[in-house]
């Protein structure tokens, strides 16, 4: 259980947010709505404890995830603006690798695999920077095929996705839904998910 | 006559005409080899000066020529391609550089070994020396930088641009002697000798310096063809050289 | 549009003001390193003082271009410049000047305060500082192709060293050795007017050279 | 011609040791260029050999398509 | 008059796309669509004469591009994946500069007024890293307003905007398309333009 | 875990072995400059080689230090492995390692050459290599100190210089000290313990330096 209490967030002279509280369960997806700028990326990235609110707290099954520390991040997986692909390995190392910083070692053929299901057949020995925007986007989201996390963070998981990857990530994040994982996302494209109990944040 | 000049200007074309020329230059690369060694070490007379350790002259001399003038060689063929747009110059470039490199090399090497019988020490910071050292490194940095690209194309106008802004580096090579009171000596061999004597060993000289001229091209030529199967692997006429089983 | 990018490079520099400042640290540690490692022995500085001076100059200059272009390619601001309606030459030709006023003029004005480290006496100060002046120029330009040319490569930071250096060595030749001939009671006019005419050729050419290996490398 | 024996040959004088040390280095860069090249081409035609037979499809279906 | 005869990309050992002819006119809009990795930013890098294309050419009005060199530039703005914008410089640094990249000095006054328009207003001052990832997105699509460029070429101009930007952005458009513009623009989001003429390119 | 760090930043060195071999003629070149702004007098030069070798080869591992970490925070490996459940100073060991495997290894097998272009004995040639051994490992564990702190900073490449140097300067006078010492004849095993004692400090203490700068750098 992923509980947030009193968050605010204060960026330069600005607040971008106070007061938010939110309780996200087993099986639960909390979308993360607002404007451009109004602080969802901020909100991610304290979720994750990549950056320190400035008030309040978030606790993982009771315990604050600060003093978790590595114990949390083995139950996360953050996918960002930045998708974490390195240009010089190949679709199929930069899998790899990415899942092993997880703690999930997985082997050749399982990447292999899930790179098709993302369809990247046939491109997974290509260095990720001859690959278009949304190509490197899902060799990013094939993580999510391979991971045995339990909470999902994802900060626009949809962008330069075409038609067909966003419905096959809709596919995916409803299964994982489904299996009782948790997942916290933001986008500004339109997408229906069902799920045993949503939690709709909007952010001004 | 000048549609023949474009005939061999392809790739396909050349690639042919290349693999009936290398047994030639090879033959003939290996024939004056002996001979140049045969001259260099039986033939030619001591020197009273410097005793046996001049043989080396036989093979530092050529190579030190070669890693010059191969530099230019290449500057010429990258600058063409980089004119023209004709790929095979470029691939020629390409071709040439790790042979000048090996030659530069092997002038430092043997000039070095050279030195410190007759100077007392392997190294010193003189004009020629230095600059032949510079010369290894723009050939070494014009195949990191061709190595660091991984679009050929790319590549070879990269390299094109490097390789003839470093062509200045060559007359510095040549002048730098008057720059610096210099240890290398800049005459030639016949000066310590009598001419009779010294006959011998500079046809011995010039006999080697034709066998890695003729080395050279050899080997340039193999690599490109190398070269050129590797950038053209998608045209039609290297699937049918391959399946013609004729690669 | 020459004027527009010199501004700019310079008002960036001046957002990071640290950039400028840490390139004349950087020189000035380099050049205090050697008489730790070498010993303090006053003669020797002497003698070496125009070599480790250049040197520094040198290295401070070269590792300063890493950012010459890069940041421009990385934000896609570069691909801007190539479809802007101004000949790329100029662009390229104002980025070096912003360049070397960021970089270059710090270390011709603080050389002459390390020259007294080495104990340097005023005249091959004078000289020290002139060599600089007309040499660091030639640097930023020369170094302008081969950042150009290791654009958006990894290891482009260590690459460019390798193609640069070696064009670099006349430019510390000629720079150090004006100092030493000077220091020996030579007449060191010759290399200061060779150091000029490598800096005319270079304003003449590399901008050319650095445009066409910038079309070359975002291709 | 005046070496009389093989090793007064090898000691060229009291300089043998630079004298071979330059040729030895000499050939065995020869050498291992034209090695290097050679295997190069080796592995580039084997290579060929099997990109071309998994693409012996994909060039008959182009065919088709042209016939078409 | 932008045409594009019997043009073919090669990327890799990969065939992009070969014999895309296509002519626009003025007032003329070209959509880009396929989906990821389909050589859509391939095309547009092509078309601005960034890489050259594996065969066919390109004309400007009769002329061919590359030979038109500048003088097809200062018709020009291609906005890319890459907003171009400099982390250190604010907004409005930002704004400014890159409009006199393609040769257009516009005052102070203007560019505010442009960055109030794209809702940037009350953050022109704020050095750019600081914005969010949508409101950067808006800094490059500014340049848009001020511009005076006949030809606009945009990739994916809306990512990582909100409803309301998208909206403000499709208004800008269909504003230069009325004034005889020309656009080209690919885009994995619906949008609904209203133009003299529409090609809809597409590749698979 | 360890390994998986180091075997993927080696594999990402293969993958560009250009890096490894241009962080090398980087040194290469650093060392043969020196002689050419200073001149050729073989006696002074003798004296040098310790001091410039050192020099060359501390800025040379300095300046691949920009590689260690801001590759990954760029495309935001780094945040993934801040994400990880390994400890971060394991992680940090790692790239240390790597990053030592990949620039400081080739440049103490590379020394011996370079120190007989400077005409030194080989006893000397011997404690050279010795003291780069011990040493270089302790400038790519300091070194990842300060990569950590600069992340992301612009201009980090020189700003590295300036937090690093510092650091770097014992174990320069040391490791220089070493060979100077041998060279006149005295006794150099001191040296080369501080250095060996040099190595065993920061391989406790810098990976968790480091890694504390990263979560900092990473707020
Ligand atoms: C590492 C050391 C050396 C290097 C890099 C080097 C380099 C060169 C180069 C570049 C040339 C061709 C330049 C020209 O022909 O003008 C050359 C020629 C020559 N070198 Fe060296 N050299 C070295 C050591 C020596 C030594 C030790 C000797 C003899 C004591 C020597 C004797 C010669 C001779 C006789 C020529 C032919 C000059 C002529 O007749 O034109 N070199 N060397
Ligand atoms: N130093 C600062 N001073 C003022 N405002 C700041 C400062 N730093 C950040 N901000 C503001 O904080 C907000 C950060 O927003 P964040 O990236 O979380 O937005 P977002 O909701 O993810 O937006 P988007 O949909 O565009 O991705 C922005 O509005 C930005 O302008
Ligand atoms: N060296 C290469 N070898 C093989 N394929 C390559 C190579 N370089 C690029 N490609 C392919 O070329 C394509 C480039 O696509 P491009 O970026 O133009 O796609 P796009 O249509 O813009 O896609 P997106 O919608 O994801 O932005 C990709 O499919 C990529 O995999
Ligand atoms: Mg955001
Ligand atoms: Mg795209």
């Amino acid at each position: 259980m992923l509980q947030g209490s009193d968050l605010a967030c204060v960026r330069g002279d600005r607040n971008l947010f106070k007061a938010v509280n939110f309780i996200l369960k087993d099986g639960g997806l909390m979308q993360v709505n607002g404007p451009n700028g109004s602080g969802k990326t901020s909100l991610l990235r304290i979720l994750c404890g990549l950056s320190a609110p400035a008030a309040g707290k978030i606790t993982w099954n009771g315990k604050s995830v600060r003093t978790l520390g590595e114990a949390y991040y083995s139950e996360l997986v953050y996918i960002g603006h930045l998708s974490g692909t390195k240009d010089d390995l190949t679709a199929l190392e930069n899998l790899r690798i990415s899942s092993a910083f997880s703690g999930e070692n997985i082997s050749e053929h399982q990447a292999v695999e899930a790179l098709v299901d993302m369809g990247l057949g046939g491109r997974e020995h290509l260095p990720a920077k001859v690959l278009s925007q949304g190509q490197r986007r899902r060799v990013a989201l094939a993580r999510l095929l391979v991971s045995k996390a339990k909470l999902w963070i994802l900060d626009e998981p949809l962008a330069a996705l075409d038609v067909s990857a966003i419905q096959l990530v809709k596919n995916l994040l409803e299964r994982h839904l489904k299996e009782n994982g948790m997942i916290v996302m933001t986008t500004h494209q339109d997408i229906d998910m069902t799920a045993a109990s949503i939690v709709q944040l909007q952010l001004t | 006559m000048a549609i023949n000049w474009y005939k061999y200007a392809s790739p396909a074309s050349f690639y042919s005409l290349a693999g009936r020329m290398i047994p030639f230059f090879a033959i003939l690369a290996f024939g004056l080899l002996v001979a140049g060694l045969y001259i260099g070490f039986f033939v030619a007379p001591t020197d009273f000066q410097q005793g046996e350790a001049y043989r080396i002259i036989f093979i530092h001399v050529p190579a030190a020529w070669m890693s010059m003038f191969l530099y230019v060689v290449m500057a010429l063929w990258a600058g063409i391609g980089l004119a023209f747009n004709t790929r095979l110059s470029s691939m020629m470039a390409t071709a040439i550089a790790p042979t000048g490199a090996m030659f530069t090399f092997v002038a430092l090497w043997t000039g070095s070994l050279w030195g410190k019988p007759m100077w007392g020490t392997w190294w010193v910071w003189d004009a020629r020396l230095t600059s032949e050292l510079i010369l290894l490194f723009l050939y070494i940095g014009f195949m990191s930088l061709q190595a660091a690209i991984d679009d050929p194309r790319r590549a070879d106008k990269a390299g094109a641009i490097i390789a003839l802004v470093g062509v200045i580096n060559i007359p510095i090579i040549y002048f730098s002697v008057q720059w610096w009171n210099t240890l290398h000596q800049g005459a030639s061999v016949s000066v310590t000798q009598a001419p009779t004597m010294a006959s011998t060993m500079l046809t011995g000289m010039m006999v080697m310096v034709f066998a890695a001229w003729m080395y050279a091209i050899a080997v340039i030529l193999k690599r490109v063809r190398v070269i050129i199967l590797e950038r053209e692997r998608h045209t039609a006429w290297v699937s049918e050289l391959n399946e013609r089983g004729a690669l | 549009m020459f004027f527009w990018i010199v501004q700019r490079d310079l008002l960036l520099a001046m957002r990071r003001r640290s950039d400028v400042l840490t390139t004349l640290f950087f020189f000035v540690i380099v050049v205090s390193l050697f008489p730790l490692s070498v010993g303090p022995e006053m003669n020797m500085l002497r003698m070496m003082a125009p070599g480790v001076v250049w040197v520094a100059a040198l290295l401070a200059s070269m590792l300063s271009l890493g950012r010459l272009f890069s940041n421009d390619y990385l934000d896609g601001t570069l691909e801007q410049m190539l479809l802007s309606s101004q000949s790329l030459s100029i662009l390229v030709l104002g980025k070096a000047l912003a360049h070397w006023l960021v970089t270059g003029v710090p270390l011709v004005l603080m050389a002459p305060v390390l020259g007294i480290q080495y104990d340097l006496p005023v005249d091959a100060l004078f000289v020290l500082t002139t060599s600089l002046l007309l040499g660091t120029p030639v640097l930023s330009l020369i170094g302008a192709i081969g950042a150009a040319l290791t654009l958006g490569l990894r290891g482009g930071g260590v690459l460019v060293s390798l193609l640069v250096l070696p064009l670099y060595i006349p430019v510390l030749i000629f720079g150090a050795g004006s100092v030493e001939a000077d220091m020996a009671g030579l007449d060191y006019d010759a290399h200061l007017s060779l150091l000029g005419a490598f800096l005319l050729v270079s304003i003449v050419f590399a901008p050319w050279a650095a445009a066409s290996s910038l079309r070359v490398s975002m291709e | 011609m005046d070496w009389s024996n093989w090793s007064e040959f090898l000691a060229m004088g009291g300089y043998g040791i630079y004298v071979w040390g330059s040729y030895l280095v000499t050939f065995a860069c020869v050498i291992g260029e034209i090695l290097l090249i050679f295997k190069r081409r080796r592995t580039l035609v084997k290579r060929y050999g099997q990109i071309f037979d998994a693409n012996g499809e994909d060039t008959s279906y182009q065919d088709d398509k042209t016939a078409v």
